[in-house]
């Protein structure tokens, strides 16, 4: 927070916007934890047709899970760039950061059109539904990661570069995609490999 | 008057709005006080329109197989009237309540994110228009294939799942046409509002306090304020997802809680419960919060164990997430869930009531002044006490087997919403009317209000237990003339007619004294807490110097001290230090900085609606514009400074003058 | 037993009270007015609960009044003593109410599971829900019937339920508490009647439209009067009409006119596939019809053939565009099946 | 504000920490493909796994363990209710109305 005013106030010794942000992130397990519930809850009924088995393909699954994990390496280095202060590198680990992330969107959108082909699609059974969801939603917050990371690499075009001080930034969005790829980390257990 | 420094003129898409009066500072106002007025204003509205849908259902009900609405339009109405209540009028004034005080009372000069702030706000308008635009637009009829004797009206094409929306009969085949899409995607877009403001109210609690502000000298206002934000933040994430698949079952064919696709109708109580019950304490706190503050006030002696009261509140708000199963008992659970929850939900009753007799304890021993507000919170507790113990009487499982669905549970929530919720909200409407406007409400009316209200409500909702106990089922349409409830549902019609009247009293007292009522003193209940050391109608600036909080109601030991029987004395030289602090608050000898209004919350949050109608109308150009809407927001907002630049007044001498708004 | 004694003579004089200024009658749905040991024991249960909850009533307002009178500003009123708490009350107002709660907890519990026990020897009967009536099979005797649940006096009943639609939920009042009915799953509730005698059903949960008209009946019949119940229904209806009857007429309507695509009249017609209507076998000795919104008479049924939305709005029973004539050779044929 | 958090790691540590969850992964995958001679083992142990990838995630690229302690009750607090809450519906939902 910038000290134009220097309103005093009672420190709880962590930034505000940062205090903000982690609150949220609290509150998206409540998201994720609802959806993995649901989908925990019907993975053990009886339902009839296709089941995810039988599309699945864990090497190709597991490589773009092990893309994600390192989009996580890319991002903490962009983070450190920034803290020295080494604006050049940090765009570069931004980059990276968001192409990873792009690459893992393009291996769910090609596995999901992968798995409609087979059959199992959205409204196939129970399943399937639940998979989709909680997979898509997961997706969706990648997605909006890679155009948050986009966005902020486009800022430390400018002139002025990134800052740690200001804006929405960087900080926070690593926070955020970081978050993502644990998700995902839990995602990947409870739905490929269990 | 003051000085304001002018912020410096930023280069955006946008210009930034800049006027300071008329319609366009309000609705660029990043300010919480105005935001906080502007949610009064609209929760206000939809109470009217809630307790309109209330009237028309009691005229239905006023005798056996009465013919005024159609089912159709008995249905719409009944579902309309609870979630208008519960999310539209209660949720949001309490958060009028948080906006304008939680600053002044911690204080602080705004919250954490103003901006944020604004964006709930509007998110919540849009949702509400959202939500009500079925009137216009929804279209409900019979479940497939079955056959309806007239059209539907208009006022029947609304929402007719009844608030908790139970699966399947909320689900496409059982309410075929968009109403319940309305209130699916309705309720989506109020939560992301009151998402977003309780992530912004925990960070001001935490970070925004002023020098001194230690945790446990806060106000127990701001205490409920913390409790109510946690109960948020980690109850609306699971509706959300809930409604989510509700949404996906009615538009993509999925079958979440669907038996014929193997999904589970249960799971849709228990995800909507895990929500529903930390709800109805998210109703509740608040009131807990402003009776605390109004009882101490008029008794003139210290809130009876604060630490308890502030303890007893987080024990409900956590407790409140255990027993959501209560509101199951006679659905398909077993009998140990039966047991373990209804034994978790008697023990919701201990905290409460360690409240209830702390409050007792500070009444107890003190010099009443019984004015409106004060009767208010004296009038809350009495019939709060009414709904909790027949809350109790729920918790036995076996017989709320026999209460539930009946209007003896109707009665139960009406006597804690009603005699709870919304008491304490008119308590603290009076309380904080001369520091919200700066002139006195007239104490006639208000207690013309008061009794009209209590008898009123006693004669609407009493009655009901009676009723429910007697077999009337809830949500009927029309009950047999043989079932002998003709006689006691007349009785609660008239009630609730009275009741109207209380309420017209009300609005005429507001509309008069907002304008000509007296001006009233800054500080003119000899208050406790620091809000009322600043003028009234609070300066934009709130405080004009950060106050240092040296204790417990701090501004009260600033005027008072105690003698050696431990009896209240003023201090001397309090009259001084009264008109120094008026003095002071009006003129602030240093320049101050304010955040500056902007049009990005309001752009962003009516996008939200527009996606909402995308889904509904599978239509690719209205989901165009609200994904342009967002973007706009969302770009317009990212780029203008999170925290406002300020040009120093030398490089900036002509700084406008300005002046509190009215 | 004397406290229970008490309690129940304080609870007459209660009712009375509200009765004078009510109607004479008793509801017919009224919780309070247990009729057999399953309703009886929650009733005692509530009643336990009641009492110890005015008393609590009694004491908070008590003081909240006192406080008001006595506290009561006045010009001479010293400023009041700045007490600020006292750790020994708090304790007391904590640790008192966790007793009370406990001992209603310890009843609570166990009547959970007594109430949810499979009683011995009980008849088992299906109850299934539609949109807006109960269907009822006895699979001991292979009777399918609706509307009205038929039981023997003084017998335990075990009704295994479900939904074949929405959720809905089983109530005789005077019988036992409520239990969902639930597509997909199955539920289950214990009914036992002292005597013989007539009460009423209501359907609790929201279930759409006409979920007000989901009304039923339960027949307590003596265990004689219940075996031959059983011989009839288990018999055809018959199918030797005279042919130059208004019933045999009817009869050809009911053939003809579409009611064969729903209704399933035994010896008569029977439906394929699923059964979405009432059986109508012995539809003549029910004393009330279409959910138990309506008693079985002539005039009713006029009314529900010539257009069943009107009575029941969102009905899966359509509007036939009958004739009077029709409609009047149809009620003389419903009326011969006993 | 003051940032009163202790030094992060450097570079080098972030990508050892990388390495390290690359190897769990594969032993993740691994553990899946050998399911039929792990047996029962490989579900609990494919949890423990994805917790301890999980932890060094939100730990050391998260930062959390240098963070205050107050937003580690709060990120806590979050993650217990969630799992208190979900394991009492799932339970319950498993067992039906029969226990
Ligand atoms: C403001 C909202 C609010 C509040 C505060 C409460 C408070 C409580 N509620 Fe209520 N409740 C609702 C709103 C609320 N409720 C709503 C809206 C519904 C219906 C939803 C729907 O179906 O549409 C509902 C339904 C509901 C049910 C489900 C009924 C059913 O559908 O079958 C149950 C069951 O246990 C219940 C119990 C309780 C209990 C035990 C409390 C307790 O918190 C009360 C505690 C207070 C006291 C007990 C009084 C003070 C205490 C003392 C003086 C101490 C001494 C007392 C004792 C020792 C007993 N409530
Ligand atoms: C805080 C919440 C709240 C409040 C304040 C109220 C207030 C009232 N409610 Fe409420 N009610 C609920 C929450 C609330 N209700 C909920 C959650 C349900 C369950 C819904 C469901 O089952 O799904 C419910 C259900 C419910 C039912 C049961 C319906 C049924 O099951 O069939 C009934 C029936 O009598 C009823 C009556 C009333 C009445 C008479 C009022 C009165 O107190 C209203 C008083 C207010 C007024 C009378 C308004 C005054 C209006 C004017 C003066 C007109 C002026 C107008 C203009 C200038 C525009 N309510
Ligand atoms: C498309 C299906 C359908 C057709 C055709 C149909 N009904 Fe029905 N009928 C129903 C349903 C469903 C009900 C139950 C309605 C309710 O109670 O909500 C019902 C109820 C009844 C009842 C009341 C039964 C009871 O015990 O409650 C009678 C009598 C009846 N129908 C007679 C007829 C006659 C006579 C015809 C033909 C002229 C007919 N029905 C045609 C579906 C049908
Ligand atoms: Cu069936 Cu209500
Ligand atoms: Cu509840």
């Amino acid at each position: 927070m910038s000290d134009a005013h220097a309103y005093p106030h009672e420190p709880t010794g962590v930034e505000t916007r940062k205090l903000g942000f982690w609150i949220f992130l609290s509150t998206e397990i409540l998201f994720f934890g609802t959806l993995i519930t649901t989908f925990l809850i019907f993975k053990g009924r009886d339902f009839p047709g296709i089941k995810l088995t039988d599309v699945y393909d864990i090497p190709f699954t597991s490589v773009s899970s092990f893309v994600l994990l390192m989009s996580s390496l890319t991002m903490v280095l962009a983070h450190n760039a920034l803290e020295t202060n080494d604006q050049e590198k940090t765009r570069v680990w931004l980059l990276a950061t968001a192409m990873l992330g792009a690459v893992f969107l393009a291996g769910q959108i090609y596995e999901f059109t992968e798995f409609y082909h087979k059959g199992f699609e959205l409204s196939t059974n129970i399943f399937s539904s639940t998979f989709y969801v909680l997979t898509g939603f997961h997706g969706l917050h990648v997605f909006i990661g890679v155009v948050l990371l986009l966005a902020l690499w486009g800022v430390g075009q400018r002139q002025r570069g990134l800052s740690l001080n200001e804006g929405m930034n960087l900080e926070f969005i690593a926070l955020y995609w970081h978050f993502v790829d644990i998700v995902w980390i839990v995602l990947f257990t409870v739905v490929y490999l269990i | 008057m003051t000085k304001i420094i002018e912020p410096k003129k930023q280069r955006n898409i946008f210009s930034r709005p800049s006027s300071e009066t008329g319609i366009w500072s309000w609705i660029t106002t990043v300010d919480h006080k105005r935001i906080g007025i502007m949610y009064g204003y609209a929760a206000f509205f939809f109470l009217l329109v809630g307790g309109l849908e209330a009237l028309l259902l009691r005229i239905q009900l006023s005798q056996p197989d009465n013919n005024f609405l159609s089912a159709a339009e008995y249905n719409a109405m009944f579902t309309m009237h609870g979630t208008t209540m519960i999310f539209l009028a209660i949720m949001p004034i309490s958060a009028a309540f948080f906006n304008y005080l939680l600053p002044l009372q911690i204080g602080a000069r705004d919250v954490a994110f103003p901006r944020l702030n604004a964006l709930s706000f509007w998110i919540f308008i849009a949702g509400g228009l959202f939500l009500y635009s079925t009137f216009l637009f929804g279209t409900a009829g019979a479940p497939e294939g079955g056959y309806l004797d007239e059209e539907v009206s208009r006022l029947a094409s609304a929402p007719n799942g009844g608030w908790f929306g139970y699966q399947p009969n909320a689900g496409l085949k059982y309410s075929p046409g968009t109403a319940m899409d309305y209130w699916a995607i309705g309720l989506q877009i109020l939560g992301i509002a009151s998402l977003v403001s309780a992530f912004n109210f925990i960070t001001t609690i935490l970070n925004m306090r002023t020098k001194g502000m230690r945790l446990m000298r806060m106000p127990v206002f701001t205490w409920m304020t913390f409790a109510v934000s946690f109960l948020l933040a980690f109850s609306l994430p699971i509706i959300a997802i809930a409604l989510f698949f509700v949404t996906f079952d009615r538009q993509f064919g999925t079958t979440f809680f669907l038996t014929e696709g193997g999904g589970d109708p249960v799971l849709w109580q228990h995800l909507f419960w895990l929500f529903g019950h930390p709800e109805v304490y998210i109703l509740i706190l608040p009131a807990f919060g402003i009776v605390s503050e109004v009882l101490p006030t008029f008794s003139r002696k210290p809130l009876f164990g604060y630490p308890a009261i502030v303890f007893a509140g987080f024990g409900i708000a956590f407790i409140g997430f255990g027993v959501w199963a209560h509101h199951m008992f006679a659905s398909a659970i077993s009998p140990v869930a039966q047991a373990g929850f209804g034994l978790s939900t008697m023990i919701i009753a201990v905290p409460t009531g360690v409240k209830i007799f702390n409050w007792l304890g500070t009444i107890w021993g003190g010099k009443l002044t019984l004015n409106t507000p004060m009767l208010f919170a004296l009038g809350f507790i009495g019939m709060f006490v009414i709904g909790g113990l027949s809350g109790v009487t729920h918790s036995v499982v076996p017989a709320d087997t026999q209460q539930t669905d009946t209007y003896y549970i109707v009665a139960h929530f009406h006597y804690v919403l009603f005699g709870g919720a919304l008491f304490g909200i008119f308590s603290g409407l009076y309380f904080w009317f001369p520091k919200v406007w700066g002139r006195m409400y007239n104490e006639t009316m208000g207690k013309i209000h008061f009794w009209l209200m209590l008898i009123g409500f006693n004669v609407t909702f009493g009655p009901m237990h009676w009723l429910g106990l007697q077999g009337q089922v809830r949500r009927t349409w029309v009950y047999a003339e043989e079932t002998n409830l003709g006689f006691w549902n007349l009785i609660v019609t008239i009630g609730a007619f009275i009741l109207a009247v209380a309420i017209l009293v009300f609005m005429a007292n507001w509309i008069y004294s907002r304008r000509k009522g007296e001006k009233a003193p800054f500080d003119p209940w000899d208050a406790r807490t620091i809000e009322w050391s600043i003028p009234s109608p609070t300066p934009v600036w709130n405080f004009s110097k950060a106050p240092e909080i040296k204790s417990l109601d701090d501004f009260w030991h600033q005027k008072y001290g105690e003698d050696e029987d431990g009896r209240a004395v003023r201090r001397e030289g309090t009259d001084e230090l009264l008109l120094k602090l008026e003095e002071e608050g009006l003129n602030p000898d240093e320049e101050i900085h304010l955040p500056s209004p902007s049009y990005f919350p309001l752009i962003l949050a009516f996008g939200l609606p527009f996606l909402g109608y995308a889904i509904i109308y599978k239509s690719v150009p209205l989901a165009l514009v609200g994904v342009i809407l967002l973007l706009i927001g969302g770009f317009g907002w990212g780029t203008e400074p999170l925290e406002e630049e300020f040009e120093t007044s030398e490089e900036n001498p002509d700084a406008k003058e300005s002046s509190t708004y009215e | 037993m004397q406290i229970k004694k008490f309690l129940k003579t304080r609870h007459l004089m209660l009712c009375s009270f509200l009765f004078i200024t009510a109607c004479i009658e008793n509801a017919p749905l009224d919780s309070l007015s247990p009729a057999g040991p399953y309703a009886r024991t929650i009733d005692d249960l509530f009643w336990l609960t009641f009492w110890i909850a005015v008393v609590i009533f009694f004491i908070v307002q008590g003081a909240l009044l006192f406080s008001v009178f006595y506290f009561k500003d006045s010009p001479d009123k010293p400023e009041p003593k700045q007490i600020h708490g006292n750790n020994f009350l708090e304790i007391l107002w904590t640790i008192i109410p966790v007793i009370i709660l406990a001992s209603i907890a310890v009843p609570t519990v166990r009547t959970i599971f007594d109430l949810a026990r499979e009683p011995e020897d009980a008849l088992k009967i299906e109850v299934i829900g539609h949109q807006w009536w109960f269907e009822y099979k006895y699979p001991d005797f292979a009777i399918t019937t609706a509307n009205v649940l038929v039981i023997p006096e003084d017998t335990p009943i075990r009704l295994e339920m479900w939904s074949n639609d929405v959720l809905h939920n089983y109530w005789v009042p005077k019988l036992n508490g409520k239990r969902y009915l639930v597509p997909g799953q199955k539920t289950y509730l214990n009914l036992h009647a002292d005597n013989a005698e007539e009460f009423w059903a209501q359907c609790g949960e929201y279930c759409g439209l006409s979920h007000s008209k989901m009304r039923g009946r339960v027949l307590s019949l003596s265990q004689s009067d219940f075996d031959s119940w059983v011989m009839n229904q288990q018999k055809n209806a018959a199918n030797d009409l005279d042919q130059n009857s208004l019933a045999y007429e009817g009869q050809q309507v009911y053939l003809n006119a579409g009611c064969t695509q729903c209704h399933v009249i035994d010896g008569v017609w029977d439906v394929q596939g699923e059964q979405i209507a009432p059986n109508l076998t012995h539809f003549g000795i029910r004393n009330v019809f279409a959910g138990a919104a309506l008693k079985n008479n002539p005039e009713n049924l006029t009314k529900w053939l010539a257009n069943p939305a009107q009575i029941k709005p969102g009905t899966f029973m359509p509007n036939l565009e009958l004739t009077e004539r029709e409609i009047e050779a149809l009620i003389e044929y419903l009326g011969t099946l006993k | 504000m003051s940032e009163t958090h202790k030094e992060h790691p450097s570079p080098t540590k972030y990508v050892q920490i990388a390495i390290v969850l690359a190897i769990l992964t594969a032993i993740e995958v691994a553990l899946y493909y050998t399911e039929d001679i792990v047996g029962a083992l490989a579900a609990p142990l494919l949890i423990v796994l994805a917790v301890g990838k999980f932890v060094i995630v939100v730990g050391w690229f998260m930062h959390l363990r240098y963070e205050n302690s107050l937003i580690n009750k709060f990120f806590a607090g979050g993650m217990i209710l969630a799992l208190i809450l979900f394991a009492i519906v799932m339970i319950e939902r498993a067992v039906g109305n029969f226990i």
